[in-house]
């Protein structure tokens, strides 16, 4: 398809839908319903959206449907530190039960008591995976997770009447921008541990970094590069030594669910991607949900309301003494909480480990089969990868100059999705891969087939990389600089339409 | 005990499992996990119920959700911040396309449609607004209001925000959170009488330390604050910003705050074409005017047009991207991750389905709706059926102080009639007495609210 | 995508989805199960089904129905004779609701009331639409009420007596194939008239045609050529006269709503195709629904059951006392049903009739469009066309040796489905353009473009014509006679395998 | 009086009209209309209600709906032809996606897709019945049937055919309508003991007018027909051909009937991945072997592979098109129009998923849980949890003649109990008493079938 944008398709006097109409006897009854408003604050004019009739509004968003990727249609595991897996249909199809979609948040609890039943059942699971007492699912993403986390440090210090002394927070440079980002909102100052040779996180260089100054200390573990730090414990207590929070960010546990958990490893907090880990879909960008939990010492710092069950009835518990508030309205992304449960429901806990066991097995699998690459590599340590594996095309750009961003172009022609990683390239030439347990050992090698390929291709006929992509659903974008001068981005088609006319004028 | 291999993992296989273990140089699996001090390992297995099969699953889930009563089946006012409006089948459609559902963040050339739903509903909702600059919509209303804060500290400089004692109380605390201990917050009272902001105290605590004043149109109760342009007029003498957030179904017939002065505009995407869910169907928009400085202080991702080498086709991808955590860490503008993508196409869908008829069509049945129901409620004994004067839109608050009962008893009452009474207020707003927030909209029918007069009656009669 | 055969897919333990399990303790109480059959009738060897986890299944089935063009993806004008119209989605949803999925056809009429009144609903607007006094909704497709219909005639006939002395049913040429195929089912002798130089079904020739044998009169009017016959109402007198019963094939009645009707027409039967003007989707090709209309004289004839209206409660009437049986088991398709009644009260009777007019317009406009083609005209008449018109490029054949399947396949590289027409080609060279009032006018203009650019590519490059599809998903077909030849025709995978291995060891 | 655009039909817009009827040169729509003349024109409008929007046609839908109490909600033992079984969820996500649901008839270049789909269900259908030939579905088992036995006809040049008495009356109606009066039909007793062919009786009835032989297995009324193979043997002896009917989900346990000889087998797709939907799911299937003979009698569509310029790849197309009604009309085999693809996709989806082991499963469990009901109910006084002493599938047939009752009143006491209790049977065979056909499939629990039992025995006590 070569799809317009929607404004093009605007025909005057088409009609998409038809609103419900106001009954005639309210009509007569009130009158227009709009008079009532002080002049200043009627709109004078309609606002200038397109008209267009339902069939081809539908049709414009089903071809434009078409042109996306989703990790149902690829072997989708170029998108590493993000989890793409299965996503069960099954799960789909209960969201959409009018008992799910149409409650509203704020309905007595004598009428969702279904609902609440399946928030405590998730939470009574995770608490099991994590070892955590108590959890929250408002947070509607991993960094609103994160940031309710920071939350939790500041209130947790500013209880104890350390909050201004206590001002720093530790990271590592592998764990996701996020963290520092959340942090620093929090207003914390970043402290970011660089590894040592081999890729792990450097305990002389944590033990350097905590003072009385610290707050907090937030980590994944494996961390982006695949990598576990085996002293993690060791590095708890040190943190802990000096007074301050552990939170984990396990965004991403597929490699460790039934293996080991936030607790034995001495933390205080962490947090759950549903849409990672628990297999709810990731939406184009989400709604997404960060399950958040907390050891009992916590418990009152959590955002309210959470769920209780007593009596026999499932209740809203919003009297937490320390709670830091709310992160998110009422209690979350709802459906995401169900999927997830009945994602573990249809697994037990053997299943789950099961997924831990074969995200790892697969993951070691590709590990070493993309080794063998001519030109590819894994920086760091050999070996000790766990579900993911930060790979590097260094060796290659040095000797063809195709980089990971040629890669990833090429990639787009074999209908796989490939991602290089996030900033700052500390690894080269970098890319992610994460092959979770969704995928077969034939999908997987399609997958590396499509790397060996290019690889090839990269040393026998570059040009065919650096031309990509070939067949996607677009020409080559004009290399200008239309992302990023004020002067010529538009955000919106208005504002495309203004300076495209100013453009021509000139 | 051999485990059976689970239709969601195809590599439990044991032969493949071989095969691939022999490729690696592993015997076992458990060999991978050798990084793992045993010391952490989990020993015994987690107390989680055993697997389910796809029917029994079904069975299980829909056993709890048959505890539910939707607001569907009963008569629903309820609304503040999460509000029951007609869904055109065609969102859900789109919504539920597997493409849609199960895409993340592919790059431009993988992932064009996503791309160009996106920079759509960025456009759409321009419209609806506006205002040039629309982000990728962010987690809700209280996040987008609470960035825009943010937004406004770093624009000016400035550490004081203004807040509205109108706006929701909920969003306050999410507002407040966010911005703590960046920024100091101070709230500004209203009329008891009109619900409209005190100009006096506003000009009273408006300083040059005032980054921005934010408040609510239509507010979290319902009413219309008609004072827009005087609001403005103060900030501008003072150089702080005036920011807005907003119910966008609202918009077809009142004017947008663009219109009287606004810096920033918020507000949340649900009523737009998305089910309540429970509160699952929350999403937040910041929209500003194309100002290098305000667009350089989004954190979210702004999706941009790019002519590609052939005329009259578009590629799509972010503009600005070096502002975001992503591409900065710490550095960034606040943070940015996974947000409420999927509802941001939806809204599209619904604004592209709606038109400029539609939009004024469904926001004029709203008003004719909510004033025939307080008109209804007036009749009854002792009842103010809108406690301010002020005009308002879908929300409206109705005062049962006279008639001795507690809102509790009355819902209580209305629930046995099958009737979801407003949002009890008394907590969070106790100078309004025993007052409740009715909600009312295109999709009540005279029959619905008729009902609900009746049922008060009854209830308040006992 | 190039998808395999889904049997290529297969991996041996890899498993799609795991049915319910017995309980434990049925198990106990009942043994295997199956070792109470004979031995010789217990299976021996599970069945040669593929084993394939179920991501990768979804993915298959995704991906196919990505290479599937759906009426909702292009401008769907092409399939002339098929009504293919916009499908409302609202219907689709309303469909998906369990107490129209879970209903079991033989539950107590009392647990299906809702059900019974979507079907009496649907029944008294389909009388008010064509005039006749009853509907049945058995027939699951035009060709099955067809056949319905001329078991109604022969019913008819044997009930007066002169079952054997009625031996033939009158049709015309350009009316739908499967009114000729059913009533010869029905053991009639199938007489066909031909049309005058004008196009219009020959008085003349039903006049010879009738006589003390002829059962009945089967047409459709306006017939595939979309010419109306303005003497339809002689044509059913002649019919009558004789003795013969006339039915009315509306498979298609799209331009006709509210304009005219089977009853003025003077017929005493009629059906129409739910799937066709009423909007049911045609999915893939059914399940569908041929409603059929009889008038009160022949209620008495129709397969049961049908449903009554009787003190305040819908019911089952199953005693119609020269009823033909059943021609489909229980109800037909109830969920078609109740599409086309959604798909009614969406309308209302003014808007019904808006359908026609525009379905009208919208036809007479693509044909003063297309007659402008270089190489394209149109036999018969000029004008007189209602909402299809069956056109020839025997000119373009003629000038440029282009022949309607070359335009075929180069439409597809357009996006945009084009039929022939069904055989025989009376018309040379044919194609069958059907609008209808789902496109609008830049719809249309899409679609002329695409027939102009292929005309000038036949008089200026026909190759670019000869050498299509160029944007297929696959490739070319072998053209052998791999779907005529007995040794070469696979008409399943196992075939396939056992031809393929034969032929290579030869 | 001007109408709305309506938003199904853009062209309703005045302005786009008239620059229609210019380029056709015409003044107004009606004019189009010249051709028809007066006198049959209606004048009137149609008694039709007036148009709803969509959110109140939702309303009205649904209101309607909730009249219905769906077999999900209560426990259902209802069959005879249509059952409830398991329907896993990507079967759904399948046959709702938009490009198939509105596909129909483009060509193997444009829909590539359908095609492949379609043989695809064909050759896994094909593993199940252990045949090399089947066809793109029609409408119902019924039609399959009635379209066997003419193929038959047509093959062997005769007139005869004799159908098996516990051949489902409805589906014999169908059968004997659709044959008439081109062939003629004879009924052959069955057992009333065990259900099974009287062989007596159908020797007594086979000779050398005998086209067919028809029968079910397992049978309408649930039993197993263990003397395939004797039939079969007599009826090659008078060159007469044996179909047979099957229910495809018992075939991971049973054999399929060519093992046992049979020329031609049809059955429902409907147990494979179908909703029941009020009989709305009925799909039916034609299987035979890869004979020039039988394929060439076949009316229906049959896709068949063909490989493509590139190796590995295939194409697809129609297998001898030229038997059709399409190509030849009355000429042609029967008669072929839009039947049920959707469906046949579908079962390839249910199929495919379910692969060797699940299939085999299945139709375990059905024999189990079913044999554990009859065993139950057996416990109960008066009561005959299976009449026929053959073993049965999924069906058995439960008389309850000497408790004194009528199926009628013990039918309405389950009701009572939220039971749908089996069919009647007492009209069907007055022979069997008051008997009713029960179902048991896989999504029986426990739980359900005691419950039927501790139903059952309060019913017979009261």
């Amino acid at each position: 398809w070569n799809e317009p944008i929607i404004f093009e398709l605007h025909q005057p006097g088409e009609k998409g839908v038809e609103p419900p109409p106001v009954h005639e006897e309210i009509a007569l009854a009130v009158g227009d319903g709009v008079s009532t408003v002080p002049e200043s604050m009627q709109r004078k004019s309609k606002p200038a959206l397109p008209e267009i009739g339902q069939a081809k509004v539908l049709r414009h968003y089903l071809r434009l449907s078409q042109e996306t990727l989703g990790s149902d249609f690829n072997v989708e595991i170029g998108q590493g530190t993000c989890t793409m897996k299965y996503i069960p249909k099954v799960n789909e199809m209960l969201i959409r039960n009018p008992k799910m979609m149409d409650l509203h948040p704020l309905q007595p609890e004598g009428t969702v008591q279904g609902m609440l039943e399946i928030y405590y059942n998730l939470d009574l699971c995770m608490r099991e995976i994590s070892g955590m007492d108590y959890f929250s699912f408002q947070p509607s993403g991993g960094t609103q997770a994160l940031f309710a986390m920071a939350s939790i440090v500041r209130k947790y210090h500013e209880q104890r009447g350390e909050g201004t002394q206590r001002s720093e927070i530790i990271t590592t440079i592998f764990s996701h921008p996020s963290q520092a980002a959340t942090a620093a909102v929090k207003g914390y100052k970043i402290i970011t541990l660089h590894p040592d040779e081999n890729g792990f996180p450097d305990i002389e260089k944590l033990k350097a970094a905590v003072s009385e100054r610290t707050a907090g200390f937030v980590v994944a573990n494996p961390e982006d590069t695949g990598i576990f730090n085996p002293k993690i414990k060791e590095f708890t207590k040190i943190v802990h030594d000096a007074g301050g929070i552990c939170y984990y960010d396990q965004a991403n546990a597929n490699g460790l669910l039934g293996i080991t958990r936030a607790k034995e490893a001495g933390f205080d907090m962490c947090f759950f991607n549903l849409h990672k880990t628990f297999a709810a879909p990731h939406m184009c960008g989400g709604p997404a949900t960060g399950a958040l939990g907390v050891t009992e010492a916590l418990k009152e710092y959590l955002p309210v309301p959470i769920v209780e069950y007593k009596d026999d009835k499932y209740a809203l518990k919003y009297d937490l003494e320390h709670s830091i508030g709310k992160v998110r309205a009422f209690h979350g992304v709802a459906q995401t909480v169900l999927r997830s449960y009945a994602w573990i429901r249809s697994l037990g806990p053997a299943g789950l480990k099961e997924v831990a066991k074969i995200a790892v097995l697969n993951n070691n699998y590709m590990y070493h089969r993309v080794l063998n690459i001519k030109g590819a590599g894994a920086p760091y340590v050999k070996g000790h990868r766990l579900e993911q594996v930060r790979y590097s095309w260094e060796q290659l750009t040095k000797e063809t100059g195709i980089t990971t961003e040629d890669v990833q172009l090429r990639m787009t022609d074999f209908g796989l999705h490939y991602w290089t990683s996030h900033h700052p390239y500390i690894v080269k030439q970098p890319f992610t891969l994460e092959p979770t347990e969704s995928y077969s050992k034939q999908d997987l090698d399609e997958y590396i087939a499509a790397l060996e390929q290019i690889s090839k291709e990269a040393y026998e006929n570059p040009d065919i990389i650096k031309n990509a992509p070939h067949n996607s659903t677009i020409h080559k974008m004009d290399e200008q600089d239309f992302l990023d001068n004020p002067k010529k981005w538009c955000i919106t088609w208005r504002s495309y339409l203004k300076k495209a006319k100013e453009h021509q004028s000139v | 005990m051999s485990q059976k291999v689970h239709p969601y993992i195809p590599n439990m296989v044991p032969e493949v499992q071989e095969e691939m273990l022999k490729v690696i140089g592993a015997n076992t699996v458990d060999e991978l996990y050798s990084c793992i001090p045993d010391e952490i390992k989990l020993k015994e297995e987690m107390n989680i119920p055993k697997a389910l099969t796809e029917w029994e699953l079904r069975r299980h889930i829909e056993n709890s959700l048959n505890q539910n009563t939707g607001a569907n089946e009963y008569v629903n006012f309820l609304g503040a911040g999460c509000w029951q409006h007609f869904i055109p089948a065609v969102c859900d459609e789109i919504n539920q396309r597997s493409e849609f559902l199960t895409a993340y963040a592919g790059e431009p050339y993988e992932d064009h449609g996503r791309y160009q739903a996106l920079f759509e509903y960025q456009s759409l909702l321009a419209e609806l607004v506006d205002m040039d600059v629309v982000n990728v919509p962010t987690f809700d209303w209280g996040q987008a209001a609470a960035t825009s804060v943010r937004m406004a500290g770093r624009i000016t400089g400035r550490k004081k925000i203004l807040l509205a004692k109108s706006v929701a109380p909920e969003r306050s605390k999410i507002i407040v959170n966010y911005g703590s201990p960046e920024l100091e917050y101070e709230f500004v009272d209203f009329d008891l009488k009109s619900g409209l902001m005190d100009l006096e105290d506003l000009k009273a605590k408006l300083n040059h330390d005032v980054a921005a004043v934010y408040f609510e149109n239509p507010s979290y109760l319902g009413f219309i604050e008609s004072q827009g342009s005087e609001i403005s007029k103060l900030l501008k003498e003072k150089k702080a910003l005036m920011i807005v957030g907003v119910d966008p179904i609202s918009l077809g017939v009142l004017a947008p705050p663009s219109h009287y002065g606004a810096d920033i505009v918020c507000g949340d995407l649900q009523p737009l074409g998305m089910h309540m869910n429970y509160s699952g169907g929350q999403a937040g928009f910041i929209a500003a005017h194309d100002d290098e400085t305000f667009i350089n202080e989004y954190p979210s991702r702004l999706f941009g047009i790019v002519p590609t080498v052939k005329e009259g086709e578009y590629g799509f991808g972010d503009v600005a991207y070096e502002r975001t955590s992503f591409a900065h860490r710490e550095k960034g503008k606040e943070s940015v991750g996974t947000q409420t993508a999927l509802w941001g196409i939806t809204a599209g869908v619904y604004l592209a389905l709606m038109g400029p008829n539609g939009i004024k069509d469904v926001g004029q049945t709203i008003m004719q709706n909510s004033q025939y129901a307080v008109q209804e409620i007036n009749k009854l004994q002792g009842v103010k059926g809108s406690l301010f004067e002020s005009p308002f839109f879908k929300e409206f608050i109705v005062d049962f102080t006279q008639t001795g009962k507690t809102i509790e008893e009355i819902n209580q009452g209305l629930l046995e009639c099958k009737i979801f009474g407003g949002k009890d207020l008394s907590i969070e707003y106790p100078e309004l007495g025993q007052s409740a927030l009715f909600c009312v909209t295109e999709i009540h029918t005279k029959e619905d609210i008729d009902y609900l007069a009746a049922s008060l009656k009854k209830v308040l009669e006992k």
